[in-house]
């Protein structure tokens, strides 16, 4: 973890910031409203929360294109919004609704927009990489120029499919990005039972035979212009990278809670993250360049937290599926 | 059968307790027991299960494993040709899919393949999930496949006390095991003997008598088979019910035994309908029993489709005691009301009880 | 079904070259088959199922891959997410074992998962082994295990006209299928009709006709039925034969209505006997048609062991022709000899024919 | 490939040196032997020789303590021997007799001698890499000094269990050596369609975080020492490691046949090397430094022979199992 902000990272365009800004706010505000409502008991499916991660998601979803493609893991609220996923659809899909961008069937864990490529996230872990490396064979098989991009976690590297996907990646020179979060743990397990000690994860990448780049996940700048140039290197046809970020996620692993005081981290580490609260740096950041002021964010916050209760509204009133679609889609 | 001569005192424990009960036995017991997977030493302890075990045995015997379940397994099969006896957890009966080669090409045939030289004592402890948004991939129940796996043994426990002599008996068992525990048990209540106390594998246990119907039925299925069975009894219609336990090898003499007194078979099942054990057993007894069945076996299973996650969508989806009563008051053509046994539950349906709060 | 308006001449081909010009007709008429597996552009082509299509369709479309059975799986489903048709071969089974998780947890599910928004339409071809020195990791048959899986269909083709209506049927269809083609059928002979030519999946043909009793078969085990129920006929014993051709979804139209006209059932499996796809036939028949049944259900498989490598081991171990007249006889109460079926082979029991040399 | 035999290698002991060359002489023989009566149709099981990759077998076989435990793969005849595997049982297995090291239920591809720690070989690629591991796990809680070695090929290492048992191994630092060798094809597939140009594979090895070395597998000598000096280590309880011994395999993959003739690879590369021909070259360096005198090497030659054909006629004479043996073993 760095102290500071990196103080190489390239001033990005002021659309660009407010757009950046905007993003980790709103899926920063998406979450805490989640984790206050889930005690409700009415969103009842297993749900993991970015809290803490908004740097990474706001900053890919900005940089691919709308026709790029994403698939994600049990984790994928924060990359579903990023990438521009209904809103309204993925809290329906949370609470069980019809509207919900996977009619009910797959929760949380199980979010879908294929209106902006976001083409699934699941939840077995590792279970998503090949698909999304699939997924850039067709766009290269088809000749298109789009990217796939992979959302993974520390944890799910771990898993040989990780491996093999990454591989057969770079021996047919796959547009795909593998977009590692960092955060340290897999649930309640710390890298050290995982991974060896010193080894780093790109560092592995790398001599799988990927492109490689790394950063501070909680500096949305850096995150911005590293993947931006990693994602240019693949649409180009420089084959697949790898790119991981640090970051850290502030609540309990699945669920709503904060959960420092149970005994697999320490209050001091979550304190030291908080301290480089992703949301809170850029916030400053671009308040003391001017490209703010608070009253400019008070906006932005009331834009945001609009279209969030209106969208937790459209998730509770819509109603149930009916029990018999359950038997529907089956097969095609 | 008990190997230890320790008294048998029993006490009213949780089924989470009583395998955790069976593993700290197991684990002091012998020295070779190694208990591993993901999240066997974190705060949760795989639900309380595992809850105690690394204080107490240490971080060589009882650890937590990187997300890698295919070379994890593998490693409890080298571990069990070493001398070692692996327990392995996993959170989710779904996660292990990813170890089918490992089980099937290596656990399942070792012993065979090698001419009996070895055998791969190893015990795979599998959580299968239901309802509360748990949705297609935390739900399966799979022990279908393994039993069609020659060399695999497939223990499903109803009760606390089944629970912990049978993970104690697989555990010692020679074997590959697979010990499939259903979320919706981890907090049944019942009484457990102390100590090293051993269930053999492959005894069906007869949970009530009667003539009208067999039914035959494993882990949470037979929680609901006892609801309709006791609601029977008050319209005079005794039942049957037979436990399996162990799925693999499947006790069919006591199945043919009860199906030659009562003439008639309902198998349910926690798997989807198509290609279940439900469908073996029907099979089994029509081919073994045909001229003792008065009329044509039935099963209840879940329907053929994935688990989906809404609550709207799981109403009414899985099998319940008053589909049981329903389909025994057909075979023995009676006309039986359910609405007070609906009635009784007052917990919503996707819940086993007030004490599931989610996530998982 | 046919869809383009070519010719459909039919020429004599081997299995095997119908599943060649399946795949060459499917990737000319539609860009977006592409084609892989270990070994589809190498000299032996798969047993020459791939022959010609690299050279003619390039190596974008047709290319061998890194051993990794799983993430090569999950490659398929994005790929077809993306718009294409993937065919993918394992040289056996038994290697598939490894991409369980991508199966059932990704391709089976994706339809229903989302919500109905996204098919996954792979075509994975399998290849079952048999006999000479196979063994315990090259020869098994886990159709039972796909079956149970909702979302999954499953084809196990019998005869080279079969072979290429279902294949080309398989890659068209939105769903992933499971194609598996039996090693000992790839040298049979038939008749096989030219161009786009599809056979419904989901659909049994009768290849005999008989109200003596109703045979339900699939994959090689329907040549064996043949010999028996050709043999039976002498002793004026007339079978329906039906082969499943598709055992998910399975045609259980057609089984029940023969079973209406026969009464008797026996149902023939490539697969161990426990948890079987024969015992799911005879469960469901038992259940659906228990009033027209005559006499208990039987099933033929393998029995629940693995397959042993040695000459010694496998002699007798496959149930043949004459195990099928035996049961027949045993169910219409006749004494029928089988010695002369039995002298009638020349070739050692665990080769298909002269033209099999091993090694694989 | 290399041109010439490494000057560097230490010259070994002449009781070393006569035992590896006589090892390497035994294997190649049994192997010759094999693909000559192959066709007779009495082997009636997938089989694949080891003919022209004997060096790595015999030099690490020599290394190995006859307590230190070892998993093979399809291509595990040499691995087998080397390790002081029983010839006659071997040979007997691959006739499917009852008196085969397995009792005809596993063939040619599954073999075991529990007296020398050979503790099987699988016929699924990758399938014995994480129970070795495991053997190494029991090792390490059980306390012994033993070290298990793993035998992998360049195929082998593509598939997911691999990296994900060496990572494994690497976390709890476990006595085992990965041995791989490459010999550039896996079936008829070039390393070319499955792996990055120009990533070594103990390159990515190290990036998982195993020591390794590598050296020239048809030089006999340098694999002894390599392999000495690692084991040692591994012994130490430094940790795991990874061997890489360049080598090639001179006949068809799988059967008894040359099939230079069909195309996935040229007559030139099969005759390069076997200009370097282990066997032949260690004799040669041997008659050179004295150790040995041609006729001393035809006496060996001699024993060799006797050896092998009482082994194949113990084999041809042996009774297959019985039937009924089938139904036997399936449960403990
Ligand atoms: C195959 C499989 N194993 C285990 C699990 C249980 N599980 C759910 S999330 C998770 C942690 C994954 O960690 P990481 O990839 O670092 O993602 P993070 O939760 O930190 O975002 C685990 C182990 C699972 N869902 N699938
Ligand atoms: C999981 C699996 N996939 C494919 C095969 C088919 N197969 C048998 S041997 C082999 C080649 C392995 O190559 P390598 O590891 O380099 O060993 P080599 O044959 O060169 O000794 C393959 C692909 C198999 N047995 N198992
Ligand atoms: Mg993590
Ligand atoms: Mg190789």
């Amino acid at each position: 973890m760095r102290a500071t902000t990196l103080e190489t990272s390239t001033a990005l365009e002021p659309v660009l910031a407010r757009a950046l800004l905007f993003q980790m706010k709103r899926i920063r505000f998406v979450e805490e409203e989640i984790a206050r409502r889930y005690p409700e008991g009415l969103m009842r499916c297993p749900t993991h929360l970015s809290i803490g991660q908004e740097a990474v998601a706001a900053a890919v979803g900005a940089v691919l294109r709308r026709d790029d493609l994403a698939v994600g893991t049990h984790r994928a609220h924060a990359h579903y919004l990023g990438k521009g996923g209904s809103l309204r659809a993925m809290l329906a899909e949370i609470y069980g609704k019809v509207t919900g961008c996977s009619r009910g069937r797959g929760g949380s864990m199980h979010l879908i927009d294929l209106d902006v490529g976001f083409e699934g996230s699941t939840a077995i872990v590792g279970n998503s990489i090949p698909i999304g490396v699939g997924l850039a064979l067709a766009a290269q098989l088809r000749g298109t120029d789009q990217v796939s991009c992979v959302f993974v976690g520390d944890g799910a590297i771990e898993e040989g499919v990780f491996y093999e996907a990454a591989n057969f990646a770079v021996v047919r020179r796959l547009p795909v990005v593998f977009l590692c979060e960092n955060n340290l743990y897999s649930v309640y397990s710390p890298l050290s039972v995982r991974q060896p000690p010193g080894r780093s994860i790109h560092g592995l990448a790398a001599a799988v035979g990927l492109a490689t780049d790394h950063g501070d996940g909680n500096d949305v700048d850096e995150v911005y212009v590293k993947t931006a140039a990693a994602v240019g290197r693949v649409r180009a046809g420089e084959g697949p990278c790898f790119l991981e970020y640090a970051t850290y996620r502030w609540r309990e692993h699945c669920g709503p809670n904060y959960d420092n005081d149970i005994g697999y981290r320490t209050e001091a580490e979550y304190l030291a993250w908080r301290e480089r609260d992703p949301v809170m740096l850029y916030e400053r950041k671009l308040v003391a360049a001017g490209v703010f002021t608070e009253a400019g964010i008070d906006v932005m916050q009331v834009e945001i937290e609009q279209e969030v209760s209106d969208a937790f509204r459209f998730a509770e009133d819509s109603p149930f599926p009916e029990p018999a679609e359950a038997f529907e889609h089956v097969y095609c | 059968m008990t190997v230890s001569g320790e008294p048998r005192v029993p006490r009213t424990l949780t089924y989470a307790e009583a395998v955790n009960d069976a593993l700290h036995v197991a684990m002091a017991s012998d020295p070779s027991v190694i208990c591993y997977g993901l999240g066997v030493d974190d705060p949760k302890t795989i639900f309380g299960t595992t809850k105690g075990l690394q204080t107490r045995f240490g971080d060589q015997r009882v650890f937590d494993m990187p997300t890698a379940e295919a070379a994890m397994t593998g490693v409890a099969i080298g571990a069990a040709l070493g001398g070692m006896r692996p327990v392995m957890v996993h959170q989710r009966l779904d996660f292990f899919l990813l170890a089918m080669d490992q089980l099937v090409n290596g656990a399942a045939k070792w012993h065979y393949m090698f001419g009996g030289q070895r055998s791969v004592p190893i015990t795979i402890r599998l959580i299968l999930g239901r309802g509360w948004g748990q949705g297609p991939t935390h739900s399966q129940s799979l022990h279908a496949w393994f039993a069609h796996i020659p060399g695999l043994k497939v223990v499903m426990p109803t009760n606390p006390e089944d629970a912990k002599g049978l993970l104690l008996a697989s555990i010692f068992d020679p074997n590959p095991v697979l010990f499939l525990e259903h979320r919706w048990l981890h907090n049944t209540m019942g009484s457990v003997p102390e100590g090293d106390y051993r269930i053999p594998l492959g005894k069906a246990r007869q949970l009530r008598e009667g003539d009208a119907v067999t039914i035959v039925s494993m882990s949470y299925m037979t929680v609901e088979a006892l609801h309709a069975v006791d609601h029977l009894r008050q319209s005079d219609v005794h039942c049957d019910l037979l436990d399996l336990r162990t799925v693999s090898p499947l006790d069919w003499d006591a199945v043919f035994a009860s199906v030659r007194r009562t003439g008639r078979l309902l198998v349910l099942d926690t798997a989807a309908e198509t290609g279940s054990i439900a469908g073996e057993i029907a099979a089994r007894a029509a081919i073994e029993c045909w001229t003792l069945l008065k009329s044509a076996p039935q099963r209840i299973a879940m329907p053929d489709i994935p688990e989906p996650t809404s609550f709207g969508l799981t109403r009414g989806l899985h099998p319940r005691a008053e589909h049981i009563v329903a389909a025994v008051a057909a075979l023995v053509g009676k006309q039986i009301g359910v609405d007070e046994l609906v009635a009784r539950r007052t917990v919503p349906h996707d819940v086993p009880g007030d004490w599931f709060k989610g996530p998982f």
